[in-house]
């Protein structure tokens, strides 16, 4: 697979879309596990939901 | 100094929260910026040829428009009477305000000027020459927008009227910023002679500034 | 009480949480699949005869281009979710698509402007289809800036909802005036993007590409509405404790008078 | 230490809000300016505070720190809160401790006593007005001033916050602190009366 003259146009467009999208996944996840961490805190400070079950459960 | 540590990182932690207006500024740049081409044509030598008037405009516009709540806010929820009454000189509070002010909402603007110069065919140097100007420039830009800001909050009244007040206190920031922008792209200036006038002009505004804003909130209270 | 609603509203967002929490490993797999295959397709694509190799950023800008559109119509649908039928998840989807649209379309431009670049000379022209999306980019931010100004969320929806449908129903305007305004001053079009007939062979990769990409868009976009469900059950949580904090201060004013800093330090 | 107002007058928007007063407090003393509504409570606090500038008269703290002007060494508690929402309840107060400088308490501890130490880490939006005014009492409590200025301390105050603020000024007063509080409601502890605006 040869790329012609403006292989480096092509290559880097593909790598821009790959670490903007992983970007995406890495902010994503790291803001769940944020908001998960922030549940666990209140739950151990003792504020429950009305429903009696974890705060944190997401099952 | 201590005090005035925690006064900057205060306000540029607020202008970063939910509810903060510091991304606000650049948004508004670059939509003043993209606006341009359709009232000019998107012709790209005249774009190239518009280009640094165009973004130091941008910025002059969203630096001053995200200045309006930089006293009015401390004002209506009583922080200002606090400010005033503590040992840190008021000077100085201003000053630190303005800095957080520029941190939050100038610098932004500097690092967004690269991606709109692309947008307005400019080149490389022309680039660099648009961004060293406004890094220089904008300081001037604030601490003078600053007067206006603290006048807003005696009068009552922001807005409109704070750009009324301070956009002619601008303009030698604006001569001498284009000028500088526009010696290092095309000549026949040396850029050096706008630019350290321009430099000049920051240096004196950061005095200027806090004194007279001081001055105005110290007989704006009441 | 307006907390008990609050945690009623809940109750329906709880069982989308264990939803999606059991669709969305199989959603991601398949979506790495397609990928996989989609991008093993564009690379193993013949050469274009006229655009060359550059062909190949087709096959991400098309997706791109394609879901900056689309998840502003699944905004403006959940917009109407919000406004008309008023559905605990509706605002929670519009503002969780917001940021991930504002990626794909910035992907669209930066894409464009790269395939552009070897046709024009520049990374910019004021082209008449770029210059649309690039205004869809600023509308995206503006709706973000919009859902970070206000602090409680469910104000927010309403406004956003508003502005998300004003803003459907004024894209076509805008792509018409856009395009009138470049045909005026550029007579001859300085490129087509694509042509009109496309070869097969370009065909099927982009397919799958678009399809993968579609599916890229739906595995996050669920893993961002879990964070805004999340988010907002913290909220209401934390209310709940700082309401919770005068009930206890009641209770116990009597002996905290005396944990009082004494004055005199 | 002796804080004193001598033949005070004060203009506001061309009127005269109250003139010829003349108001004195010694070390461990409370004064409680009451008075009809616009007799001038708040802008007497005001002009102690120095952010009004008296029309006549001067107004002086003598045995305080030499080096230190009187709203230097003055907290003054206004009706609004001076509180950003945006920040949590921790940050709000330490900014504050941070940029009032001097004698320090631990901000924990300052928390504990108005009774949020559960609220630290939550954001200040979310409480209510007795709350807030709580949290601005933990500002006084933060930094060692000598003298209070307080302008309706007790308002958004419930039974058992007001009862916890009386404490804490007993506290002050009895380390040798100094209260002028404006207030239409008994304030909860010794304090002599400074009635102004009385012939309306």
């Amino acid at each position: 697979m040869s790329l012609g003259p403006y292989a480096s146009f092509i290559v880097t467009s593909y790598v821009l879309v790959a670490a903007v999208v992983l970007l995406l996944i890495v902010w994503i996840i790291a803001d769940y596990r944020r908001q998960q961490t922030r549940l666990k805190e209140i739950e151990a400070s003792g504020i429950t939901r009305r429903s009696g079950r974890s705060a944190a459960d997401i099952r | 100094m201590s005090a005035l540590g925690a006064l900057i990182r205060r306000d540029i932690r607020i202008a970063l929260r939910v509810g903060g207006g510091a991304l606000i500024g650049v948004l508004f740049f670059l939509t003043v910026t993209v606006l341009m081409p359709f009232a000019v044509g998107p012709d790209l030598a005249l774009l190239s040829r518009l280009g640094p008037a165009i973004l130091w405009l941008g910025a002059l516009l969203a630096s001053l428009l995200t200045l309006d709540r930089l006293f009015t806010a401390d004002h209506e929820d009583g922080s200002l009477d606090l400010i005033v009454m503590s040992r840190t000189p008021l000077e100085l509070a201003c000053a630190a305000k303005a800095l957080a002010h520029w941190i939050a909402a100038g610098l932004p603007l500097i690092i967004a000027t690269p991606v709109l110069g692309l947008l307005l065919n400019l080149d490389g140097t022309a680039t660099l020459a648009v961004a060293a100007t406004l890094l220089a420039g904008t300081p001037a830009l604030t601490f003078t927008g600053m007067i206006g800001a603290a006048l807003a909050v005696t009068l009552h009244r922001g807005g409109l009227l704070l750009a009324v007040l301070v956009l002619p206190l601008s303009i030698p920031v604006l001569i001498f910023g284009v000028a500088a922008s526009q010696a290092a792209i095309s000549g026949p200036l040396p850029f050096g002679t706008p630019f350290s006038i321009l430099c000049a002009l920051s240096l004196a505004s950061l005095v200027i500034g806090p004194f007279a804003a001081a001055a105005s909130l110290r007989h704006g209270l009441d | 009480m307006k907390l008990t609603e609050t945690l009623t509203d809940l109750a329906n967002p709880t069982r989308f949480l264990a939803l999606t929490a059991r669709i969305l490993p199989w959603l991601a797999g398949v979506t790495a699949i397609l990928l996989a295959i989609g991008l093993y397709q564009s690379a193993m694509a013949p050469d274009d005869y006229q655009q060359g190799a550059t062909v190949k950023i087709m096959f991400i800008h098309v997706p791109n281009a394609w879901l900056s559109m689309f998840v502003w119509s699944v905004m403006s649908v959940a917009a109407l979710g919000t406004l008309v039928w008023r559905h605990p998840l509706a605002d929670v989807a519009a503002k969780a698509a917001a940021p991930i649209g504002a990626a794909f379309t910035f992907l669209a431009l930066v894409t464009g402007s790269l395939w552009g670049r070897p046709m024009w000379g520049t990374y910019w022209e004021w082209d008449a289809r770029l210059t649309s999306v690039l205004i869809l980019f600023l509308m995206y931010l503006g709706l973000i800036a919009l859902w970070r100004a206000v602090e409680d969320p469910s104000r927010a929806a309403r406004a956003a909802a508003v502005l998300t449908l004003v803003g459907a129903i004024n894209i076509p305007i805008i792509k018409f005036s856009v395009d009138w305004w470049n045909t005026l001053h550029q007579p001859a079009s300085v490129m087509r993007m694509g042509g009109s007939t496309l070869d097969k062979a370009f065909l099927w990769p982009l397919l799958v590409m678009a399809i993968a990409f579609s599916l890229l868009f739906v595995t996050l976009h669920l893993a961002a509405m879990r964070n805004e469900i999340l988010r907002r059950r913290v909220r209401s949580l934390q209310m709940m404790q700082a309401s919770r904090v005068t009930f206890a201060s009641e209770a116990g004013a009597g002996s905290r008078d005396g944990s009082a800093p004494k004055g005199a330090a | 230490m002796r804080l004193s107002g001598r033949n005070l007058k004060c203009v506001r928007g061309g009127r005269e809000v109250f003139s010829g007063l003349d108001l004195s407090a010694a070390a461990g003393e409370a004064l409680a300016v009451t008075g009809p509504n616009g007799a001038g409570k708040t802008s007497l606090l005001r002009v102690l505070a120095g952010l009004l500038v008296p029309a006549e008269g001067t107004v002086a703290l003598e045995g305080g720190d030499a080096e230190l002007s009187l709203p230097e060494q003055a907290h003054y508690l206004g009706h609004r809160d001076a509180l950003k929402p945006a920040l949590s309840v921790a940050e709000n107060l330490s900014f504050w401790r941070e940029f009032l400088g001097g004698k320090t308490e631990d901000a924990g501890r300052c928390l504990t006593a108005v009774a949020l130490d559960h609220a630290a880490h939550l954001p200040a939006a979310y409480l209510s007005a007795g709350q807030r005014r709580r949290l601005s009492i933990a500002r006084l409590l933060s930094v060692r001033r000598p003298v209070w200025l307080l302008d309706e301390p007790t308002s958004a105050l419930d039974a058992a916050g007001q009862a916890l603020f009386v404490g804490l000024m007993r506290d002050h007063l009895a380390s040798g602190g100094l209260i002028v509080a404006a207030t239409h409601l008994p304030l909860g502890i010794d304090a002599r009366d400074l009635r102004i605006g009385g012939a309306a």
